[in-house]
């Protein structure tokens, strides 16, 4: 498992944000209406995703494997 | 290892209080916006609806012109007292500046401030673009006027220390902060030609009845002249950071010099004449005039584009440099704990996509589709609101201990602010821009009309003022951050080394740049005449069409709850 | 976050920091190829071995201008320049002028 | 100067996208017929609006076999026909509208549509819309542009009227 830094957990949460802002549009272009919850739903579990790397990240030690960004 | 405040002293003082300045119109514009967002979004609400009109031209002119213009300068005093190593001709003269556009933004925002406590008869409730026969107290526009004049001395200051420069260094090429500098300001004295004869020559006689009307097409137009330049005048101090600082805090260097000069020079010729973009729908101005404007607008997204790849390229050297790999991995090398690089990084993508939104609004006739809706706010709360300002204050932790020799008091908070702020934008400007798309105007205090509703496709109306709501809260709560993180810095004692200030050469040298792109004289001649092809016709329209004074006669802004009371009456048997 | 490294930085990498310059020694003049200021001492790096604008100090290796080929950046480029296209063609064609009353004169 | 190969070839599809960008708003003056406000409406006296044969009694003019001109007068803080009473157009037949200020400068925007322009003091706005037989009924009408202290309370209302119930007394003339 690969190690996060406390700043790259920041700034992915933060880029999660537009991606689950605009989940709902991208559906309504294939006619699918998601309410509102579906979004905040989708935004708590790639938070929790994110969380569970990085946490997974601090126990594990770092195994040398390059970065995904 | 001594930094700038250690070489330049007095140089450090005056940066220090533009700086200054421009933190605390930074706080109280904040202040302004969050409340805005949370009234017109009938979240949470304490004023009348009319007093939002006050704060929103306050939340404009303090934030647009104040906060943007006193940090630009004290940047571009930095930029050019460091790049030429050379020290300020007479300090006075510096200070002179200072002082003067200190006063002229005191003013301004006194004359609008005012218009709050209805006791004082003074108000300034025009907005930022104070279109005529809106009137405010004389106070408003000889504020702006001394405002001007003093960027106009401050360009002269920096011209003064290029030439005493040149003078010891005949033949070297112009450094490159220095250069982007001078061709900055070449353009802002230009574009300023516009609000100067409109504030000086019409508005002030006018607000002071000197003389009885003033044409509004035309002092619009002289508006707009000036208008779209200076947002070239905000966001060139943002791109001299992305092209000289953010490279050097990833770690990497510059990827061309040449092309960066190049860039320059293209905003020097294209800034101002494409101010009619501004105009796509008014009445009086042929369609011919229009689409020139597009044209030239269009063009200008050339040097945007071009900044684009360059600045990306030298993030991507240093990300190189650092070890990253692959395609896209070696985003991951980047320095993403150092607030400045990770705020300008940030500030750049959504530049990505406010840029988007400017290609929209360039196009002439999807204008219809936009025009005056949320969407343009939105669109300039991503370019301006974001791309500068978010920049600025990344740059702030880096250049901030060089002119006071304090190292940043609390880097976590400088990370978590930028990120607040990225979070912010991006719920506040998407809703916005949906909400244009739907109708729903820009510069309105309420959020329903009587007659109808707006009808969202996706989702509701009534989540995007939610998230209009929460982003303003989150901005806000970002500037917070910012302001105090500022103060626990300044407040600090000097350290041998507040930050790592070397700025390492470019890739691409500046020998490799044709020595024509030096030739300030050159590209002054040109600019001029592009802008006389692009506006001389318009105006002499515009001119013989209603005449240099026109018949409007002023309509000084009241305040009067009766006014609003009768009107709303008024409005309500359409429902029933 | 966390680059790949090569192995004299690892155990900067197995820290509790992303980009510290603890540990991985900077490669001779800091890697920019600047030779200006060295990166800065211990002394002016704060408690959790940080300096801003201190990117240079985790420089592993030097990259000249000739063996420098941005290609992530045309990668980065070309997907932004895709998303525009697409967005403008929905903008102009379906937000626009499929919406109602346009103006014909 | 040199420039770095990936570099031209952005630059050529940086030309390209600008190019395509202008091409596509041609198309859409050219191909789809889409015209901008411009001079065509002309200059008025906006202190002597009561004078002019049209504005002096703004409201929805026949002019030709279903073609329709509407005359707006924009005034702090309302339209006038628009607000106290709708703008009424009859449907299926091609509509100008014709709007000028009063006083200070205002928008005029028919809510969620196209059909949006400045309104100027002194100028007059023109725009031509078709209005469907088989549209929308009811259009909301606001202004968009700051016009002082109840420029929120600036609304109105367009009625499209079917062609069946369309009568003389729904016209100025």
């Amino acid at each position: 498992m690969r190690q996060l830094s406390p700043a790259a957990f920041l700034v992915l949460a933060a880029f999660t944000v537009p991606l689950a802002v605009e989940l709902r549009t991208a559906a309504g272009l294939f006619g699918v209406e998601l309410p509102f919850v579906a979004v905040v739903v989708f935004e708590a579990g790639l938070l929790l995703v994110l969380t569970t790397v990085y946490l997974l990240g601090r126990l594990s030690p770092d195994d040398g494997e390059a970065a995904t960004a | 290892m001594a930094t700038f405040v250690d070489r330049y002293p007095a140089e450090a003082k005056a940066i220090q209080a533009t700086f200054a300045v421009a933190f605390v119109s930074l706080g109280i514009g904040a202040l302004f916006g969050a409340i805005q967002a949370l009234h017109r979004t009938n979240v949470f609400r304490f004023m009348d609806s009319v007093d939002y009109y006050t704060l929103l031209t306050g939340h404009g002119v303090l934030l647009a012109l104040v906060f943007t213009i006193f940090f630009l300068a004290g940047v571009f005093q930095w930029g050019i007292t460091e790049s030429l190593d050379t020290p300020a001709p007479d300090i006075r003269l510096t200070w002179a500046w200072v002082g003067l556009m200190t006063a002229g933004a005191t003013f301004a925002a006194v004359a609008i401030l005012a218009g709050l406590f209805p006791e004082i008869p003074m108000s300034a409730d025009v907005l930022y673009t104070f279109y005529a026969p809106l009137q405010a107290h004389p106070l408003f526009y000889v504020g702006l006027a001394m405002f001007i004049v003093g960027t106009w001395i401050a360009g002269a200051d920096w011209f003064l220390s290029y030439r005493t420069w040149r003078r010891d260094n005949p033949d070297e090429r112009i450094p490159l902060q220095a250069f982007m500098v001078l061709t900055t300001m070449i353009m802002w004295y230009v574009s300023t030609l516009g609000v100067a004869v409109s504030v000086v020559f019409f508005l002030i006689p006018w607000s002071l009845g000197l003389v009885d009307t003033v044409n509004s097409l035309l002092t619009r137009t002289l508006f707009w002249y000036f208008g779209h330049p200076v947002v070239y005048f905000w966001l060139m101090p943002a791109y001299l950071l992305w092209y000289t600082v953010l490279p050097k805090l990833a770690g990497g260097r510059l990827f061309s010099d040449p092309l960066a000069r190049a860039v320059f020079v293209l905003f020097v010729l294209l800034s101002t004449p494409v101010g009619i973009h501004h105009q796509y729908l008014d009445p009086g101005i042929a369609e011919g005039f229009k689409f020139i404007a597009m044209t030239n607008t269009m063009f200008l997204l050339l040097p945007s584009l071009l900044t684009a790849f360059t600045v990306v390229a030298s993030v991507e050297h240093g990300a190189r440099q650092r070890g990253g790999e692959g395609y896209l991995r070696w985003l991951g090398a980047l320095p993403w704990r150092d607030p400045a690089f990770t705020g300008m990084a940030l500030a750049g993508l959504m530049f990505a996509a406010g840029g988007f939104s400017g290609m929209i609004n360039a196009g002439m006739n999807i204008n219809y589709l936009v025009h005056n809706t949320l969407w343009v706010p939105g669109h300039f709360h991503m370019t301006v609101g974001t791309a500068v300002a978010l920049t600025f204050m990344a740059g702030t932790y880096w250049l901030l201990p060089q002119i006071t020799g304090k190292a940043v008091y609390s880097r976590p908070i400088g990370l978590l602010q930028v990120i607040v702020w990225f979070v912010g934008m991006v719920f506040m400007s998407n809703a916005m821009h949906r909400g244009g798309l739907l109708g729903i105007p820009r510069r309105t205090a309420e959020p329903q009309y009587a007659n109808f509703d707006f009808a969202a496709a996706v989702g509701s109306v009534g989540e995007l003022r939610m998230q209009i709501a929460f982003g303003g809260v989150l901005l806000f709560l970002s500037v917070v951050l910012f302001l105090f993180n500022v103060a626990a810095t300044w407040a600090d004692d000097r350290v041998g080394t507040p930050v790592d200030d070397a700025i390492p050469e470019p890739l691409s040298p500046a020998s490799g740049a044709p020595l024509v792109l030096d030739n300030l004289a050159l590209w002054t001649l040109i600019a001029v005449v592009l802008v006389v092809l692009a506006y001389t016709l318009p105006i002499l329209s515009i001119v013989s069409d209603a005449g240099l004074l026109g018949s409007s006669t002023g309509s000084p802004v009241a305040i009067t709850l009766e006014a609003v009371a009768e009107t709303v009456a008024a409005a309500l048997p359409g429902v029933w | 976050m966390v680059a790949g490294r090569n192995s004299e930085s690892d155990d900067a990498a197995t820290s509790s920091d992303g980009g510290g310059d603890d540990g991985a020694q900077p490669v001779p003049d800091g890697g920019g190829a600047d030779g200006a200021q060295p990166v800065p001492g211990r002394d002016a790096i704060d408690d959790e071995g940080y300096a801003i604008g201190s990117g240079r100090s985790d420089v592993v290796r030097r990259i000249d201008h000739d063996d420098f080929d941005p290609i992530g950046t045309l990668v980065l480029i070309a997907i932004y320049m895709a998303i525009v296209g697409v967005m403008w063609v929905f903008m102009y064609f379906v937000e626009f002028l499929g919406g109602d009353l346009t103006v014909i004169g | 100067m040199d420039i770095h190969r990936y570099e031209k070839v952005w630059l050529a599809g940086a030309l390209l996208l600008i190019v395509g960008f202008i091409a596509t708003v041609s198309y859409g003056a050219v191909g789809a017929g889409i015209t901008m406000v411009n001079d065509e409406g002309g200059q008025v006296d906006h202190d002597s609006l009561d004078e002019h044969p049209r504005f002096s009694e703004p409201g929805t003019y026949a002019d030709g076999p279903n073609e329709y001109d509407v005359y707006v007068v924009a005034y702090q803080f309302g339209f006038e026909p628009g607000t106290q009473e709708p703008i009424r157009v009859p449907a299926g037949s091609e509509v100008t509208f014709h709007v000028t200020s009063r006083d200070v400068t205002h928008g005029f925007q028919v809510v969620g549509t196209n059909a949006n322009t400045m309104v100027i003091p002194g100028q007059v706005s023109t725009i031509t819309v078709r209005f469907d037989e088989a549209g929308t009924e009811e259009y909301g009408l606001l202004c968009n542009e700051y016009c002082g202290a109840a420029h929120h309370a600036m609304e109105g209302r367009i009625e499209v009227v079917p062609q069946s119930q369309w009568n003389e007394s729904m016209e100025v003339s």
